[in-house]
Order: C-alpha cells, then structure tokens, then sequence
C-alpha cells in the first residue's frame, strides 16, 4: 500500500493530460507542490501568551501587517486580523498542527490542518505578473508588489492566496482543491501565448 | 466597477467585495416582545435613501471581515470606510 | 383626438405633414386635481388612463419630474410574458398580458406589441423541475405554457448552442407563446395621448418636493411647479418610490439598485424570439430595429445613478456567448442602466398606506414593463374605489406584516 | 487604377500595394489605407444605402464619426458586421460589402421609399400597421427584415480575445498633441502613465493636416515624443486602443485591436485585448468632432466634412474629387481649401460670413482661390453622386427663403459647420458641459471624477493652444499624484489670427423647411430637418422625445456628427436656446467593442469553475455521467453496460438496501466551530438544544433565515466540549459559513468563536448497507465498530486501512451506514481501498439520482427540492426540532399569522393510485380535476422516483393541509390534461420504526 499512502493533490491527472510544451518557449513555469503543510490558525495576535506560544512552535514571530507573509522556514500568510495560514514543507510539518494545538490548548484559538483541502503552485518567469493581471485586479507592480507581499484575491471566477517570495518574482499561489484543476486549466490557457510548463 | 478600501487590506476592486445591505439594523433583543408590524419592520423595511448611506460590506474573496462604508447613492461616491468597532469614532478614511 | 392610421399619414404627407396634432397637450398644472398620479412613466400613464377611461376620473393630473417615459419605461429590454410560478402574480400579469394584446388598437397607437415567445431554458436537473412546476401552474391558471426539450428548442432558435458539452447544458425550457415584446416608448406615449385625449393633464419638468397631509390624509403636493391639492394621490415612481414615502413620513420594505442592459448594433434578423436564462444569467431578444436587446443583472449595491458596474456588463457578455458562441463577434453599441425597485419576494407593491387617499404602486424590481396595463388598470380601481381590486389584494403592503409573500424568487432553484 | 490617388504625399507605403474586393469587384490600395480612402482612391464614391430611406450613400468622414460608410468585413466564421470603412485597415485580399441595397447598390428598389419620404416621416410607424390586429405579424415581418445594417456571424468565433488589468497613475486617451504633451509631462514627472489612442499611429489631428512643429513637419515631433515615452520605463504606450468607457472611481475600459489590420483572423495570439484601468488621474484629450451643415440634399455622395477632405488629401495621399467647393462658417475649413488647391484640386470657398475668414482668408486669396463671401449652398444636385450645387448670396437671417440661385459644378462638396469636442467620457463620468457662446459647442465643465479634458477636446481648435493645454492638464494631473513637475517648454507653432465663426444650424433653402428637398442631420437613420420640425409640432420637445421619436442619434455613430446641429435645430423651432434644450445623455460606449472583448477569456469551459472533488477522476474512469449541482460536478450515477439512468439507479438501490453500496459525499460543506462561547452561538443560529448533544454525538441540526423559512440543514457532530463539526448542503456551505461569520461579526462580537473551512479538506465517503460494517472491518479498522462501541448517531476518531478518519455513524439512507471523513489527499486511495474491501459483497458504488431515492424512501427532505424559500420547518414536521427553551434566528418568524395557516402547505408523501405512475417532479396538485379554469391548486410534487426496493413509485409533496389530510386523494395535474390520482400518505415510505440503520 506504499503507492496510495502518497497524498495526491489531485492534479495527477492534469499533469499526465499536458501535451509537453517546447521548453524554449516556455515563459513560465508552474510547480504543483507536493506534500505540503497548510495550518489554518486563528487567534488573538493582541494575546502575547498566543504570540508566545505560536513562535515557540514555529520558530517564527506571526506577520500582523496585511498584506504581508513571513518567509522563514515557513510561509505564514497573513489571511486576516486574526487568522493566518502556514504552510510548511518541513520534514516535521505534518504534525505542526497537532503541535500547535497543544502548545495553544488553553488559549482562544483554532488550529486546522487544511493540507489536504488546498494546492499550491510556484510561478515564475518574466511573464507571470502579466498572465496573473489578465484576470487579477491586484498591483503586481515589482516596485510595490515586493518579496513578503501577499494579497488575497479573485484570479478569473476563483479565489485564490498569492504571494511573492523571491526576488526573482517567484510568486507562491494557492487555491481550494475542488477549484484547482480549473485554476490550472485556466493558466495553461491563459499563459499559452507566454509558453507555460507544469511540473 | 468601484474602488473600495478595506480598512485592513487597503484598496480593492468591487469584485472583491461582497455588499451587505444598510448598516445599523441591529437584532431586537426580545424578538418574542415585538408586534408583528415591528418585527416585520426590522425584517423588511429599509431606508433606502436618495443620497448618503452607511452600508456593510465583506471583504468576502480578502481578509473576510465586514466593515461599514459611507457611500453616496447617487455619486456612488465613497466619503469612508471604517471598522464595526470604529462605528462610532471619526475615524477611518 | 385625431385618428392615426395608413390614411392619416398619406393626407399628412400630402400636407407636408403640417396638420399634425400634439400627442398629449402642455398644461399648466391646476390648483386641484380629483386625483394626482405622481410619476410618468408607462404605470402611471397607464393608471391616469385606466381612471379617465374604466372609473371617469378624467380630473386627474399627472405629474413627471421630467419627461414621460423617461424612467424605467424607456430603459427596460421589453419582454412581456405572465409564465409567473405562485397564482397571484401569474393572474395580475395574465390580466396584463391580455390588455397588451389590444393595446395598440384600444389606444390607436401602435405599440409593436410583438409576440414571438418567451423561451426560459432550464440548465439543471433543479432547473427543470422548476420549469414543469411553474408550467403545470401556469396551465391551470389558463396561461399558455408548455415545457419544450433541447431539440426543440434547437428548432426554434438555430444559432443557440444546445450541445451536451457545454459547460451549463441546455436541458430544456419553458415556452410561453404569447409573451414577446413591445416597442417601451410607445408605450409611454401612447397611453399619454390616450389619456390626454380623455382630459388627463399631464405635466412635465414637475417634480414633487412634499406631500401635504392634514393628519392622516393627503391633501395634495407641493412641486417644483407650486402646490397642487388632492385627496386621492398615487405614487408610481420605481426606484424613487422610498424618496416619495419618506416625504410621506413612510417606510418601505424596498430597496433601488441599478439594472442595466444593452444593445448591439443593428443586424439582419438572427432571433426570433425571447430568450432567458436564469442559470447563465442572461436574456436576449432582437428589436425591430434589428439591435439585439441584452438584459444585464443587477448589482448588489444601493444606487440611484442610473448606471451599474462594468464587470456586470461583462458577465452577462459571457452568458450570452454561452448561449450564442457566434455573437462574440457582434458589438455593443449602448449600455445604459435603470433603478429598480426590489422588494424581499420580487413582488410588487399595489396598495394603500397608512395615510388615507396615499396609494402606492412599486416594487416592480426587474418586471415592471410587462407589467405596464395591468399595473395601472388595478391600481387605478384601487384608487377610484378605495380599495384593491382582487387581482392587487394579495400585493398590499399588509403582506410583509403578516408573512403572506409572494415569493417568486425565493422559488427560485437553490442547488443541493 | 487608383483614379484619385495623388502622385505624392500621404503616409501611406506606395512601394506595398494590396489587392481587396468590395461589392464583388477587385481593387487595390496600399499600405497604411483604411478601406474608406482606398475606395476614395478607386474613386468609389456609392458605398452604402440609408437605412430607412435608401437614399444613396458616400463616406462623409475620416473616422469613428461616419455614418454612411457601414460595410460587412471579411466571411464566414469571421465575418463582421457594421465595420466603419474610415477604420477598417487595409489587407491584403480584404473582402468588404455593403449590406443595403436590392438587387444591388446601385438599383436599389427599396429607394421608392425616398419617393414617399414624407410618409414616411418620424415615428410614422407608431400610427399605422394596426387594422386588421392580426396582420401586425406580417407587416412586423417585413419590417424586420428590412431593418438591420450587418450579418451576424453563424459559426462560433474562432478567435480568442483576452483583458488585463492595469493600475496608473495618469491614464492619457487620446494621443493628439494635446494627449501627447499631457503624457510628456507626466511621464517626466515620475508618473506611471498609459497613453491609449484609437488610430493604428499617434498624432490625432496632425496626422491630417499639414502643420508645422518646431520648424520641422509635425510628424518629425510626434515621433520624437513618442520615442521618449517608449524610453521611459513609467510609460505603456498603446495604439489601436480606443478608450470607450469611463466608469465610477476612474475606472477605465480601453480596447486594443491586436489584429483585425492583419486580417481576417487572429493568425496567432488574440484579436481584442480588454484593458480595465484604474487610473488615478485621467487626461481626456479626443480631439473633437467637425460638424457638417444641414442644407438640402446634404447627404448626397461626394459631400464630405472639410477635415475628413484633407485627411484623405494630406494622410492617404487621395483626392475624393476633381472640382471641389468648400462650404462653410469657420475658418477652419479654408485649410481644406488650401490642401486642395495645393493638390492641384480647383476649388472654390462659399463662405456664410460676409467677413470672411482670418488670416487663412488671406493665404486663399493670395492662393488665387475664388472665396464666395456672404453666401451658402442651397442645394446638391446629382443623385448617385454630386454633380453640381446652387449658391445663393445670404444676409444673415436663418429664417429667409429664395429661388435666385447660381449652380456651381464639383464632383466634391466639403462643408464644414463648426467643431463639436468630444465630451463622451468626460460626460460618461459625470461630468457636466456647458455651451460656449463664441465657440458654438458643449465644452466640459465640472469634472465629477479625476479626470482633466485637454486640447480640442476641451474647446482649443489652434494648434498652440492644445499643445499648452496639454502641457497644463500634464502638470495638473501629475501634482494631483503628489509628483514634483519637471518643465516643459511650448514648441514653437505659427499661428494665424481666426474670424469667429457664424452659427448655421440649418441652411436656408429655396423653400420652407417642410417642403424643401430633405436637409439631413442624422444620415444613418435618415433624420432631417423637417422630422424634428414633425416631432415639436407633435409635442415630443424634449430632447430625449425627440432622439427617441425620430431616431436622431440612435445610429451606430451615436450621433457623433448629427446631435449637436440636432439639438440647435430642435432649440430653434422651438424658440429656445441651446443650452435650455441641453443635450441627449452620452452613454457607454465610446464606438461599439464586441461582445467577445467583454467575455474576454472567460467562454467554453472557462465560462464558470468546475468544482471537482478529490475522487472525481475515479468517478470518471468509471464511466458515470455527472450532475450539475452548483459549481460541482457530481456522479449521477454509475450505469454498467448499456444501463440507462433508471436501470442503474434500481440496482444500486437495491444493491444498498440488500448488502453495501458507497457513495462519494465529500461536495457537503464542512465547518470547524470552537470558542469556548460556541455553544452559546450554535444554540442562536441552530433551532434544536444544541448545548444538550454529549461529546462524541452527532444529530441532525436545520437553520432558518429571519423569516422563519428552513435556510439549510445537515448533521452537526460534537468533537469537544467547545468544539463542533458542522456539515452543510452543497450548495449551501460557501451561504451558511458566510451567514455565521456574519452574525459574529455584525451582531455578536462578544462570542468567542472561531470557524473554518473544511470543505475541501476533508472528503466524505459514504458507506451503506447490511454489509457496510463488515466492508470497514475488511479494511482494517482500529475501533470496534459494533453497536454498543459505536452507536448510531456518534462519531469516532479511527484509523482505517492505516489512515487516520473520522467516523460517523449517521444514515441519509436508512440503512446502517457509516460515513468516512478522511484527508482529502488519501481519498481517492481510500475509495479504491473500500472498493477491494467491499468486492466479496459486491459493493456498489451509486450517485447523486440514488441517494436522493434511497432518502427518499425514508422521508428525508433536500433542501433545495423539497423546499423553496417558502417553507418553514412546522411545514415539513420538523416541530420536534424548534426548542421552546431559547430564542433561535428565524423563530420570532414562524408566529406571524401567515405562518400559523392550519392550511398552509405541508410535506406529506404520495402514492399513485394506479400503483405505476412516476408522476414527474414539479407536477401541480389539485382537488378537482373537473374545476375551471383558474383551477386551484393545492400544492406540487418536489421529489418523484420508481423505488425499486418497494416495487411501486413513491413522491413527496406539498400539500396544503397535508398533515391532516392522510389518506385523502387528490389528483396529480400532468402534461397534456392529463390527470392522475394520488393518495396523501406519510413521507416515510421504508422502515418507519428506523430498525435498519439502528444495529
């Protein structure tokens, strides 16, 4: 049973359907990551005790800015005032939620493990702000749209997490599973002028 | 298609957003107190005025929160938005 | 009035069409009216001419802020149909309907009433027994109606994209054969003329600042053109209709958001008939003209701006490439927007108030024009006689006290 | 043989020649002609018929203003229709034609109707076509098909268009010398700034004059301009690119045409781009419209506006005529004399003004140009094309009539009647005009969003006046952006001195204006003089009645040529100023953008998201067709051979109820609820004692929306003493998740409660049947799943087949059932895993059409089918649900007195008579089949199925009263008056007792 204790992101079968594109051509490049570790956590960023306990686990103090994601070891997205998503792809990370939440037992807060329930692409290439722009409303802006920025929007009908977290404009974007192989469909359209690549 | 500012992420295009209706329509506390005139008029009735307004909107595809908007019916032109626990302050812009 | 027809236009033309009459006359508003109609659009024209005619009100005076028609009656995509699901509202636009189908020559002007069908396409399994549902109804309530199959439909509208593989397939449809459209500003203007011709003033660039009471009763209005007394006053202003109550020291259960549409440039006959989809969200028919005339949603938001959002534009051009792929080569020539007057169960509002001789009439929200005759042939016996006629009764505003909505779209299909 | 090419001049590519056809015949042009001046070159002068006169019809301009010049582009799939021939760019083997004309262009039988013009008046069809009421449908017919310019495509497009969305700080439409120097300053300012014009290269107006910048030819500047901002970094530079909307909180809609100068397709890559902008300032510099005079026979072919002569001449190197004259009341139009007369064109210059014109008045005349001054043109003659025109010496006095005429003879009329600016998007976004009184045209006045007009499109016409214009709009709008401005200086123009112009809004004629040959304002739909006369006199006087009476402005130019002399007209037989008249709304959009260009990329497949669960491609593999349930694709059913849906559905029924069958259920919404204040919560929004559920149970929990009516429902499971696992409908879970945050937020920030989405994260397979429990234990499973261990109704943490799950004992078929909560990245292993367990009973996986009879069978309603927006819980007999001990939302509701009817319509279950009947869902009940019509109706059927398991078709339904009317017989209303009895029975058709799913 060693094949199907592999966790599947469910886009196995988009990848096996792609026609392999010329790489030369291809302006971006799109990885579906695998086994990795999204913790939805909600609390009180106001409650040191939580922030505390929080940085114990991760290593890494809770981005309170909008708009912004702490790159360290993990990615801590900030989703709202009082809600962030992590996502680790550290050996250990599976059981980062179960950590969390004993580490916070008896603090106000809500630890789910999601990984399953969400996917995440890296894009990169000269053309992903543009191929992003096509149907995000956002500022990808390099000037203001810098590594450690992140903005939660719609991209076409889905809504979609997308983070910049290189300088090299490698931009992480994640989506609900049951919208991903649309998200997917919908970039290998929309980026097919530009040569797009899944891996 | 309007900008709004949510008051935690900044500016946003309308498609972000979710409309919510007139703000200040706060729940009777004693709903079994009420005639039904008044219960069907915290039901149904709105102001629905010709010119300001304060209305709620979700930052429904951001950060998830409801806040209030100050907003001109026929301008459509948007005077502040501000946080529900701000309702009552000068702030926000 | 002088008699419009094939004669009268040949003995213009050969006076160089000077012997022409004003459509409707230009008074100057009186001191006192035996009833005020505020607002003139095609429902208050229509209720103004319905007084004069069915109840000899003939001193009445209606009063528009601008210029006749100018609202949502000349704003609105012209469908006319009475395939309504609950039996109140299905009999009030039956009774509609079979005043349109005299219009034209129960008023000598010729409103294009044109009846090429109402197809209402069903998209899911959902869809479709909503469709059996509403027809089955509509049957029994002697309105013509019938559930058609994608074939069928395919045969009556060649260009519509009726294969499997579409992302919302065309299941089938509802077909009411009587519905079609009409031309909106003749409308307006021919119940003007009609109801001038029966001693109807109406008075334009006149627009209501108050309503004057003398405890619970109207006693008249004051305008931008002076004070005008009355004891019996009908307010049909659309999405104005909260503006107008508030005057009266009334609340509505309304809200006015905007509703947009938008033509194509003019083409050869492509669409012969009317066709709807609520899954897709859009509806399309093609004018006289030849423009084909788009139905657009509304937006969420409050807005008096007579104008909507671009992106509602947008998805309704999606929806209706869904439904015609080729027409994403035809253009938009003019998109322009109307306020509506939603009320919780889209249903209207034709009714007394709490102030004695007030009458309302709104809450059309997105169905108003087909409407227009019915709408003002009840509400005119309600005003003349103080009391609902039994088609309005179930549309008092009692209704939202009690409980006793009309729901049509809360009707509506909700996925599961 | 290009007749009227000239031998020098133009920016076209003589050394390119391209060959295109139009009305079948072949000719040829060269690059960087639009078919206008290439059929101009052919000495094409009959292109188009009118639309409701058929009068014949020539190219009056040079650009989006042209009325007459509408002609089908290109074939089949990609054919389009209503393409201004001023703006189609020339290909090679361009296929164009004109639309109007039976059996051609030129013998055109539907012209007897300018015969009867008079007739056929405004509005004329308003008063005729109704005796006998039946025929309107065949006049109706006949009017359609006469009506209508282009053809429509009939084949799906086989070309892509795409948006993008784009943030500025300065957004520049139009890139004329107003629009360029705007951008220029700017752009040096540090702005991030867009420059968007509609023509395929920039310089607007210099492009068709002859004017000079800085010692060198216009052209030489524009480029240099242009070169800078395509330099700078800050600046996106775009031709071919019409701003055509301009939306609220300076959002702006731009259209860039990517190919149609290539050909008929998009070879590669897309044929519009949709650029949505949000700029922080916007420059509005169009430019403006020239407006033509309204004499009699104005519309003859030949007859052309000044500017659009000299854009042919000083552009496209074409002469559109050997003899010219040049009417008109500015000075303007003395340039297109001089164009001409450089051209080698002898022209003469009928002037209305006595004075004459400036210091262009002087060049003339040293020219050697004849100037008529104190004179007009009465009338055109020739029919197909202007063969001559009468002169007549004018005081002044627009309301004076005489027959002393002298003829001139030209093949070229070139009038010019004043400048209009286009106000279009500055009206768009609210901004209001007024009339300039020396000027005689609408310039902007309050702007109502960001935005600055600059240049003619702000009422500038000389040349150095638009250029400081700009420079002035490109300051202001880059302070506005809290930029430092960098300078920049004036370029050096020379510049005359003007007379003012003479206002002329309709030309007098040898007769009165009801009696003279037509003098047309609107060409497109035929709109003159003596219609809008028609109009006022029939008391359409408002300028919107008079649009809409006489279709002024309704043509596909929008009235960009005729609305203003419209209006002046309008306001002179009704003895008002022009302001007092105002004009008609200027709405979106700008020039027409197609369908597709909204749409953008969002058509076929990509139309709408298919939601697909974890286990979908199994499903897939298996061949089952899928269900349309939101945005969700659910398996229906999972047919073997060549089973049809009710073959398929009777087996897996059958196989659920006699051993195990499994289902993926994983679309439910899912909702992590916590805080420590989450029972207090759950307690307002759930009807049922929430708080009373022990740790480890689960029980079934509905919603009600404030109005009392049943809003969603599903099992709810308590994890932990302040925490629930909440699942909802499908179709409700984004509405419900939404609804509580609402509440928390809004109403009750004071609850500690947290929620989270777990609808993706966790799948849900559900397995059902006698067998289901033995088809877990094959698996391998880490609890003991027997009764005692594990009741029905509660919920277990286990591991099974070595992946950890949560386990509900809950049944939606009746059956002992179990369902599965796994992390969604094991769930398509663990589906197959059930799927090898269960083969010794033969497990059988079924969809969506199984669930619902199997439910069914037991009375279990589906929100959505069984209930609309109008049913309350009392109604489906869930009073065993509503609490009596606390306040929930809705519950206020459900005591209004329309809400307590004993008659209102209640869930019961149906039986056919016959016993065979599947009477179709949504089928309307009554008590009388014999009733006239109206018939009451008494309620309908919201859930109808064969089941196979009872052997005899079973139905739920509404009925009024239907609580208390067991037994009873009513009759079902089917398709074709058909009527079938059915008796009420109870909804719950299969183990009443609920045995089954308790062992």
């Amino acid at each position: 049973m060693s094949d199907s204790s592999r966790r599947l992101h469910g886009l196995e079968f988009f990848l096996r359907s792609q026609q392999r594109p010329d790489t030369k051509a291809s302006g971006i490049h799109a990885r579906i990551l695998d086994d990795v570790t999204h913790v939805n956590l909600r609390g009180n960023s106001n409650d040191a005790e939580f922030n505390r306990g929080v940085e114990k686990v991760l290593g890494q103090a809770l981005p309170v800015e909008p708009n912004t994601v702490s790159i360290r070891e993990s990615h801590i997205y900030w989703l709202g005032p009082d809600e962030w998503l992590v996502v680790s792809k550290a050996a250990d990370s599976p059981g980062l939620a179960t950590r969390l939440e004993n580490t916070l037992r008896n603090i106000h807060s809500s630890v789910n493990d999601i990984s399953g329930g969400q996917v995440t692409f890296t894009l990169s290439g000269e053309n992903v702000e543009r191929v992003l722009n096509k149907a995000c409303t956002i500022d990808f802006d390099a000037g203001t749209f810098k590594p450690g920025h992140c903005a939660q929007s719609g991209l076409a009908k889905a809504s979609v997490l997308i983070g910049c977290i290189e300088q090299s404009r490698t931009f992480e974007l994640i989506v609900r599973r049951s919208f991903a192989d649309y998200v997917a469909r919908w970039l290998r359209h929309a980026a097919r002028h530009h040569g797009i690549e899944f891996r | 298609m309007f900008l709004i500012q949510c008051p935690w992420c900044g500016n946003r295009a309308e498609t972000e957003y979710r409309y919510g209706g007139e703000a200040g329509i706060s729940r009777p506390k004693d709903p079994d107190a009420l005639s039904d005139a008044e219960w069907s008029d915290y039901l149904f009735y709105r102001s629905n005025p010709r010119g300001a307004h304060k209305e709620l909107w979700n930052h429904a595809q951001g950060c998830r929160r409801w806040f209030e908007v100050e907003r001109d019916t026929v301008s459509y032109k948007i005077a502040r938005s501000y946080k529900l626990a701000d309702r009552n302050s000068e702030s926000g812009s | 009035m002088k008699k419009y027809s094939g004669l009268s236009l040949v003995t213009g033309a050969l006076r160089h069409n000077r012997n022409w009459q004003p459509a409707w006359r230009k008074p100057d508003p009186k001191r006192e009216y035996d009833a005020i109609i505020v607002g003139g659009g095609g429902h208050g024209l229509a209720t103004a001419y319905y007084l004069a005619k069915e109840h000899g009100v003939r001193n009445v005076a209606v009063l528009e802020k601008g210029w006749i028609g100018g609202g949502n009656t000349g704003r609105n995509t012209t469908i006319v149909r009475s395939n309504y699901l609950w039996t109140e509202a299905s009999l009030l636009y039956e009774k509609s309907l079979k005043l349109w189908e005299n219009l034209s020559q129960e008023l000598n002007y010729n409103v294009m009433f044109s009846q090429r069908g109402v197809y209402n396409l069903g998209h899911t399994l959902q869809d479709m027994r909503d469709i059996e549902r509403r027809v089955g109804a509509n049957r029994l309530n002697g309105i013509d109606a019938e559930v058609v199959n994608a074939e069928q439909v395919k045969q009556a509208i060649p260009l519509i994209n009726t294969s499997p593989d579409a992302r919302y397939p065309i299941l089938g449809a509802s077909l009411q054969r009587r519905g079609g459209v009409a031309r909106h500003d003749a409308v307006a203007w021919g119940f003007a003329r009609a109801a001038d011709a029966l001693g109807v003033d109406i008075i334009e660039q006149c627009e209501v600042t108050a309503v004057n009471r003398d405890g619970g009763q109207v006693t008249g209005v004051e305008t931008t053109r002076g004070r005008i007394a009355s004891k019996k006053i009908g307010v049909v202003v659309a999405g104005n209709a909260s503006v107008l109550a508030s005057m009266a020291d009334l609340r509505l259960p309304i809200e006015s958001h905007p509703l947009q549409a938008f033509v194509s440039e003019p083409l050869k006959p492509v669409l012969d008939t009317v066709v709807m989809s609520g899954a897709v969200h859009g509806y399309i028919s093609q004018s006289d003209k030849g423009e084909l005339v788009i139905g657009a949603g509304i937006d969420a938001y409050l807005g008096y701006g007579q104008r909507g959002s671009f992106q509602t534009i947008e998805h309704t051009m999606e929806a209706i490439i869904q439904l015609f792929p080729m027409f994403s080569r035809v253009r938009m020539l003019r998109s322009w927007g109307g306020i509506v007057d939603v009320c919780p169960d889209a249903c209207p509002i034709i009714s007394k108030t709490p102030v004695q001789g007030l009458y309302f009439n709104c809450g059309w929200g997105t169905g108003g024009f087909k409407a227009t005759p019915g709408s003002g042939w009840v509400f005119a016996h309600t005003i003349a006689q103080d009391r609902p006629h039994e088609l309005n009764a179930p549309f008092d505003l009692n209704r939202f006290t009690t409980g006793a909505l009309i729901d049509e779209h809360g009707a509506a299909a909700v996925a599961h | 043989m290009q007749l009227d090419r000239l031998k020098t001049g133009g920016r076209i590519d003589r050394t390119r020649p391209l060959n295109f056809r139009f009305n079948g015949k072949t000719y040829s042009g060269f690059a960087g002609d639009t078919l206008a001046s290439a059929l101009l070159a052919n000495d094409v002068a009959l292109v188009s018929r009118s639309f409701k006169l058929h009068r014949p019809r020539g190219i009056v301009g040079a650009g989006a203003e042209e009325p007459n010049a509408i002609v089908q582009v290109g074939t089949g799939a990609s054919t389009l229709p209503n393409m201004r021939a001023t703006q189609v760019e020339l290909y090679d083997g361009l296929e164009a034609r004109s639309t109007k004309g039976w059996p051609n262009l030129r013998f055109d039988l539907a012209a007897l109707n300018d015969r009867f013009s008079k007739v056929f008046g405004a509005g004329f069809y308003y008063k005729t076509f109704m005796r006998p009421k039946a025929f309107w449908k065949y006049y109706e017919r006949f009017i359609r098909a006469s009506a209508g310019f282009g053809i429509a495509p009939t084949e799906p497009d086989p070309d892509s268009y795409e948006h993008r969305n784009a943030h500025c700080d300065v957004l520049v439409a139009g890139g004329g010398p107003a629009g360029l120097m705007a951008a220029l300053v700017a752009a040096r300012s540090g702005a991030r700034v867009i420059i968007a014009d509609e023509q395929n290269e920039f310089g607007g107006s210099l492009l068709s004059g002859s004017e000079s910048i800085d010692g060198k030819p216009a052209a030489e500047w524009v480029n240099a301009v242009i070169a800078e901002l395509r330099d700078r970094g800050n600046v996106t530079v775009l031709t071919r690119s019409t701003v055509f909307g301009y939306y609220d909180h300076n959002f702006i809609a731009v259209a860039e045409h990517c190919s149609d100068h290539k050909g008929e397709r998009a070879a590669d890559g897309v044929r519009e781009r949709l650029w949505r902008v949000r700029a922080d300032q916007v420059v509005l510099a169009q430019g403006a419209f020239e407006r033509p005079l309204v004499f009699c026979n104005n519309d003859r072919p030949g007859v052309m506006t000044a500017s659009a002569v000299s854009t042919y001449i000083n552009r496209y190197g074409v002469c559109p005529g050997k003899r010219a004259v040049v009417f008109t009341n500015n000075d303007s139009a003395y340039r297109t004399a001089l164009d001409l007369n450089n051209a080698g064109i002898p022209v003469v210059v009928v002037d209305c003004r006595k004075s004459g014109a400036g210091s262009l008045g002087a060049t003339a005349d040293a020219a050697g140009i004849t100037v008529l001054r104190g004179h007009i043109v009465s009338d055109v003659i020739g029919r197909h094309r202007v063969s001559g025109i009468r002169i007549a010496r004018w005081d002044g006095d627009t309301q004076s009539t005489f027959d002393s005429t002298i003829r001139i003879d030209c093949d070229l009329l070139a009038m010019s009647g004043g400048w209009s600016p286009a106000v279009h998007l500055h009206s768009q976004s609210g901004g209001t005009n007024a009339w300039d009184e020396t000027r005689h045209c609408f310039v902007p006045a309050e702007s109502a969003q960001a935005n600055v007009s600059a240049g003619a499109c702000n009422g500038h016409w000389s040349l150095k006046a638009c250029l400081q214009d700009g420079i002035d709009a490109g300051a202001e709008v880059a302070a506005r952006c809290g930029l430092r401005t960098m300078p920049v200086e004036l370029p050096v123009t020379t510049e005359g001195t003007d007379n003012p112009m003479q206002a002329l809004w309709r030309v007098p004629a040898s007769k009165d204006p009801d009696r003279c040959p037509k003098q047309f304002i609107d060409y497109q739909n035929d709109t003159s003089v003596a219609d809008v006369r028609l109009a006022a006199r029939e008391g359409y006087r408002n300028v919107e009645h008079v649009k809409r009476y006489t279709a002024l402005g309704f043509g596909t130019d929008q009235g960009k040529l005729g609305n203003i002399n419209g209006m002046a007209i309008l306001a002179e037989c009704l003895g008002k100023t022009i302001p007092e008249v105002g004009t008609t709304t200027f709405r979106p959009v700008y020039t027409p953008v197609t369908f597709g260009l909204g749409a953008g990329e969002n058509v076929g497949e990509l139309f709408d998201p298919i939601r697909k669960t974890a286990i979908h491609e199994r499903h897939q593999a298996a061949g089952s067709p899928f269900e349309v349930v939101g945005q969700w694709h659910r398996p229906w059913y999972f047919p073997q051979g060549g089973e049809d849906l009710h073959a398929a559905v009777a087996r897996e029924c059958l196989a659920t109820r006699n051993s195990v069958g499994m289902m993926d259920a994983s679309t439910l919404g899912k909702i992590d609820a916590r805080g420590p204040d989450v029972v207090e919560f759950l307690e307002r929004i759930y009807t049922h004692d929430v708080g009373r559920m022990k740790v480890g149970r689960c029980a079934y929990g509905i919603m009600l929306r404030e109005d009392g009516m049943l809003m969603d429902d599903g099992v709810m499971a308590r994890l932990g003493e302040h925490q629930y696992y909440l699942t909802t409908t499908t179709g409700g879970a984004a509405n419900v998740l939404n609804w509580l945050e609402t509440w928390l937020q809004t109403e009750w920030p004071e609850l500690k409660v947290y929620l989270t989405s777990l609808t993706d994260s966790f799948s849900t397979i559900a397995v059902a049947g006698p067998k289901s429990r033995d088809v877990l234990q094959n698996a391998g499973c880490s609890i003991d799943l027997g009764k005692e261990n594990f009741s029905f109704m509660s919920v277990q943490q286990a591991v099974l087949a070595g992946f950890p799950v949560q386990l509900f004992r809950v049944s939606f078929s009746g059956e002992l059932a179990f369902e599965i909560n796994i992390d969604s990245a094991y769930a398509s292993q663990m589906w197959q895993i059930l799927m090898e367990s269960g083969k010794e009973f033969d497990i059988t996986p079924y969809g969506t059409e199984t669930m619902h009879v199997l439910r069914a069978e037991k009375g279990f309603v589906i929100v959505g089918q069984d209930t609309d927006g109008s049913v309350t819980p009392v109604d489906l007999g869930m009073n065993w649900l509503l609490s009596k001990n606390k306040d929930f939302l809705g519950k206020r509701s459900l005591s209004r007195q329309d809400c307590v009817r004993d008659d209102r319509k209640q869930l019961v279950g149906l039986l056919s008579v016959d016993g065979s009947t599947v009477v179709p869902e949504g089928t309307q009940l009554i008590e009388d089949p014999g009733a006239p019509k109206p018939v009451p109706m008494c309620g309908h059927v919201t859930s109808s199925y064969f089941s196979a398991t009872l052997g005899h078709p079973i139905a739920m339904a509404l009925v009024s009263a239907g609580h208390r009317r067991k037994d009873e017989t009513i009759y079902a209303y089917l398709a074709d008056n058909l009527v079938v009895p059915v008796t009420i029975v109870s909804p719950v058709f299969y183990d009443a007792k609920g045995a089954r799913q308790n062992v």
